[in-house]
């Protein structure tokens, strides 16, 4: 099959277990392909942000492999594993955006880590707050911007760096539906020009009609995965 | 050099925007290298006003009988035994009626009828001139009182003796107090960096999430405490030598300037306070570092 | 007429700018009566938030007056102002909740500032989190929860004293459709006991075929009120 | 009471789940307290010592001419005029005379061919046993030798001076350093304590929006002040207390113990320095708690 040879994620048989005793993720395997656009869904607690987390190395699972882009990043140190996470873009639940920043500031610094030319920079700055109707909060301190405001910030950082894999929590739960539909066309844009697209989220009006695969999980167990619709 | 100018980028912002927290810093190791080089430089003078006021101190040995050469030769071995002395001077009775005459100038003739050696021969012995043998001072007036035909040992007056006992007693108030101080000072720069380092741990963590090398995130901060150190030191140094120019001139009576020289450190001195600083600040903020760097 | 009456909140002309021309609301005038449950819908960066600020005394109006339970906010101070608040349950939109308190905690610091009994509040904690499908993590640190988990406990805090006011900003965003309900049930519930009721909100789900009033914000302006659909 | 429980408990949590940094700020205040307790209990020792040396100083001021009762009185007057003093002693030619043969011992037959009045007469001056005037040993000399009549002063020896010289730079010294670590004191302290607060600022800041009153809010820090005020003080003087028995052991040979006499602080010495560090870590929690509650 040409799928194992194009995987860029490959999940066997992974297992989370927080101390004391909370089992966050349980025996999930998965296999996603490379430029997949991906959806995780599930109740709150299933175990979506975990399912990140393990990918983009902020927690290490219990038990089983994970490969990205056939390598084990449980075995990556230093220098590879710095430049391993230059290619994974994540746009985090709780944003971890520097609030005392501009917003500028705060999108810039993903590509300032991989030396990117500073007019390549302001450009690019520039380009993804005009796509996310931000445009007059180029300067503002980034703490003082409105939630939803703060959710665009933190997802104009995670793709600014053109990562090959994109992770995003829950993009639009302080958005309105149309800058929902900002950001889907903003994602949209990178998945087609090659990257890989994970999107947790609990807002059905983003893959209800979608024609790309659902994962779903139920207290840390995969529970389906759904072939998407057919366009 | 793209990482250069990254992390020059970096360090110009980082001085830009905490530069509260980096004045405080910059306060504590201007503060502490104060303390510290304030307290050396007390210890420093110190010894040296020990030198200065032992000067004249001579013990002199009263001896029974006036020594032949061969007793002599006997009697500076016996005193070399004990320490290292700066001079050992033999004083036979007629030179010592000879100074009396001397000593008592127009009056000289009082001693006309008396005969040349009703003064008793001496030996003039000069300790070395450092604290430790001036501390030792009474130690060695009892032993030389016990030397074989000694009749009595003087050494000046009780004041000398307790000189020594003060000037031992201060030195170890200054080691302690320095003790002290430089304890509360390591403390002090520790927590501020610490602190420092804290107050940016969301930003540290976010670099290393975002795939910035060890190197990019350590650098700016290594750099930091460089120019922390080198500053601090300076301005410490700098408000020392104020004070100590004040203490000089109010202290520039014509009195005790001769028997007090004060003396500020040499170059080489300074430079050492200043490396030793710069090395302190960046193995500490270093070291905060690294708790961070290893999550 | 018995509305002005039993106004609870009387909004007259009210107008914020943020420092240094922001204009966040500009001339809002508005009346919600006592017991009322009262939505607030606008886009990302609309207002909502600010709305909900300068009621609950977090922000000061540059312009208009404010008045809840008749009397002008602008006015209280030391105790009086502190009387005010413990009536006053606020979701926060970014949840300030303790981080490193457990989840009981978090809750009963609301009722521990009035002076509630140790055996009431532990009973209202468990009550809260048995409604919001929290039972488990009664003893869980709060920053370890996920951010749905968090979310429902902002919201067990604002309503856990009974206060006479509730104001909650954006309580669905992290949540899946089941959750959602939970929280709309505790939320009516409340409103039926008495409690005035504020929601700002996107998720058109909870809003759709209410039968309260929706007011609409668009860029600071009031844009429209609709009055709910009947029952 | 609620609200006293209530603020109880809150104070019995936050020293459960704060001890970290409440631990760090008790240890700032028992390293303060016994600094600035150790410079105080040196100054005050130093001045015991400085009376000690003083025991024998007095100043003999030689005449020309045997003083008549009315010339006596009238230079009593001119050195009171000076400053007060312990003592005046006028001595005779014939007093001289006899004193120097008594010192002479078995060799007085040296003086029987001497006049009886070959010897001047003098004044004995002794001066009060504080360091003020020991400090002015030397413009006292002065003063003393413009007298009419005066043939020359004399104060023992060159060493009394220097030592009085000595005396005063070295309280200088420790006026400064006790100046310089007070100073950094002071910092450390408040700083420790806004940081403390600083790093609850949410905590308070939630509290003040669910409707705490600020006294609700302030008192479980106020009562952490206290404690730690007590606590930190208490410590460090019984560091403190620990030290100096650790010195006096050092000094108990029999030389010194008879010139230095040591003595620690008084009951209401130490409740006044606990009373302080009290009030200070109230003060400075109430004073950086203030610009919280004021949002
Ligand atoms: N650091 C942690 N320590 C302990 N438990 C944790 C930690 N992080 C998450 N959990 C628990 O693990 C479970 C799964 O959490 P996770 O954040 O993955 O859920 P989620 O699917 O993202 O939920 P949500 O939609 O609410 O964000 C939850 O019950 C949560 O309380
Ligand atoms: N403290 C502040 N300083 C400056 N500007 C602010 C501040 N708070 C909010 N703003 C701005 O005011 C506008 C309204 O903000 P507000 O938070 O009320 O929006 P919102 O309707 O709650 O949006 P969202 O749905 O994204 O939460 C936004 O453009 C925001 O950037
Ligand atoms: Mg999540
Ligand atoms: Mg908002």
């Amino acid at each position: 099959m040409s799928e194992s040879n194009g995987a860029m994620i490959e999940m066997i048989k992974v297992s989370k277990i927080y101390q004391p005793d909370i089992r966050a993720l349980s025996d999930v395997s998965v296999s996603i392909a490379q430029g997949e656009m991906f959806f995780l869904i599930g109740m709150s607690g299933a175990g979506k942000t975990t399912f990140l987390k393990l990918l983009c190395n902020m927690e290490t699972p219990t038990n089983g492999l994970i490969e990205i882009a056939g390598r084990d990043i449980q075995k990556l140190r230093g220098k590879t594993l710095a430049r391993m996470r230059q290619k994974i873009g994540v746009a985090y639940q709780d944003f971890k955006l520097l609030t005392d920043r501009t917003v500028a500031e705060n999108i810039a610094i993903s590509m300032e880590v991989s030396y990117k030319k500073p007019q390549h920079i302001k450009k690019r700055v520039r380009d993804l707050l005009d796509r996310l109707a931000l445009a007059d909060k180029h300067d503002a301190i980034t703490g003082e911007l409105s939630r939803g405001e703060q959710q665009r910030v933190a997802l104009a950082r995670a793709v600014a760096n053109s990562p090959t894999l994109i992770l995003v929590d829950e993009p639009t739960g302080n958005l309105d539906a149309t800058t929902t539909r900002r950001v889907m066309d903003l994602l949209t844009k990178c998945n087609h020009s090659g990257a890989t697209v994970i999107i947790a989220t609990h807002d059905d009006s983003i893959y209800r009609d979608t024609q790309h695969r659902i994962m779903e999980l139920r207290s840390g167990k995969l529970h389906l995965i759904r072939e998407g619709l057919p366009q | 050099m793209s990482f250069w100018l990254a992390v020059l980028r970096q360090v110009a912002r980082n001085l830009r925007q905490t530069w509260p927290s980096q004045f405080m810093t910059l306060l504590t190791v201007s503060l502490s290298v104060l303390i510290f080089a304030f307290f050396y430089l007390v210890y420093m003078n110190m010894l040296g006003v020990g030198d200065k006021l032992g000067d004249d101190l001579r013990l002199i040995v009263y001896l029974e009988e006036e020594p032949g050469p061969e007793m002599q030769e006997q009697l500076r071995r016996k005193i070399l035994a004990f320490d290292e002395v700066e001079q050992i001077r033999f004083i036979s009775k007629a030179e010592a009626y000879q100074r009396f005459a001397d000593q008592l100038g127009n009056d000289r003739d009082v001693l006309d009828d008396m005969p040349r050696d009703f003064l008793p021969a001496s030996i003039e012995v000069v300790p070395l001139k450092n604290l430790r043998s001036l501390s030792q001072v009474k130690l060695f007036s009892d032993y030389l009182a016990r030397l074989p035909g000694t009749l009595k040992v003087q050494y000046g007056q009780d004041w000398i003796e307790r000189f020594y006992y003060f000037t031992r007693l201060l030195s170890i108030v200054v080691l302690l107090s320095g003790g002290l101080l430089i304890m509360t000072t390591v403390f002090m720069v520790s927590y501020t960096i610490r602190l420092t380092i804290l107050g940016r741990q969301a930003e540290l963590e976010l670099l290393r999430l975002v795939g910035a090398t060890n190197n990019y995130i350590r650098t700016p901060f290594l750099i930091e405490g460089v120019l922390q150190g080198i500053l601090g030191s300076t301005v410490g140094i700098i408000s020392l030598y104020t004070l100590f120019h004040w203490i000089k001139l109010r202290f520039s009576g014509p009195g005790i300037l001769t028997i007090f020289e004060f003396s500020f450190f040499q170059g080489p001195t300074v430079a050492t306070i200043i490396f030793i600083s710069v090395l302190l600040c960046t193995v500490g903020s270093y070291l905060s570092m690294q708790k961070f760097l290893r999550i």
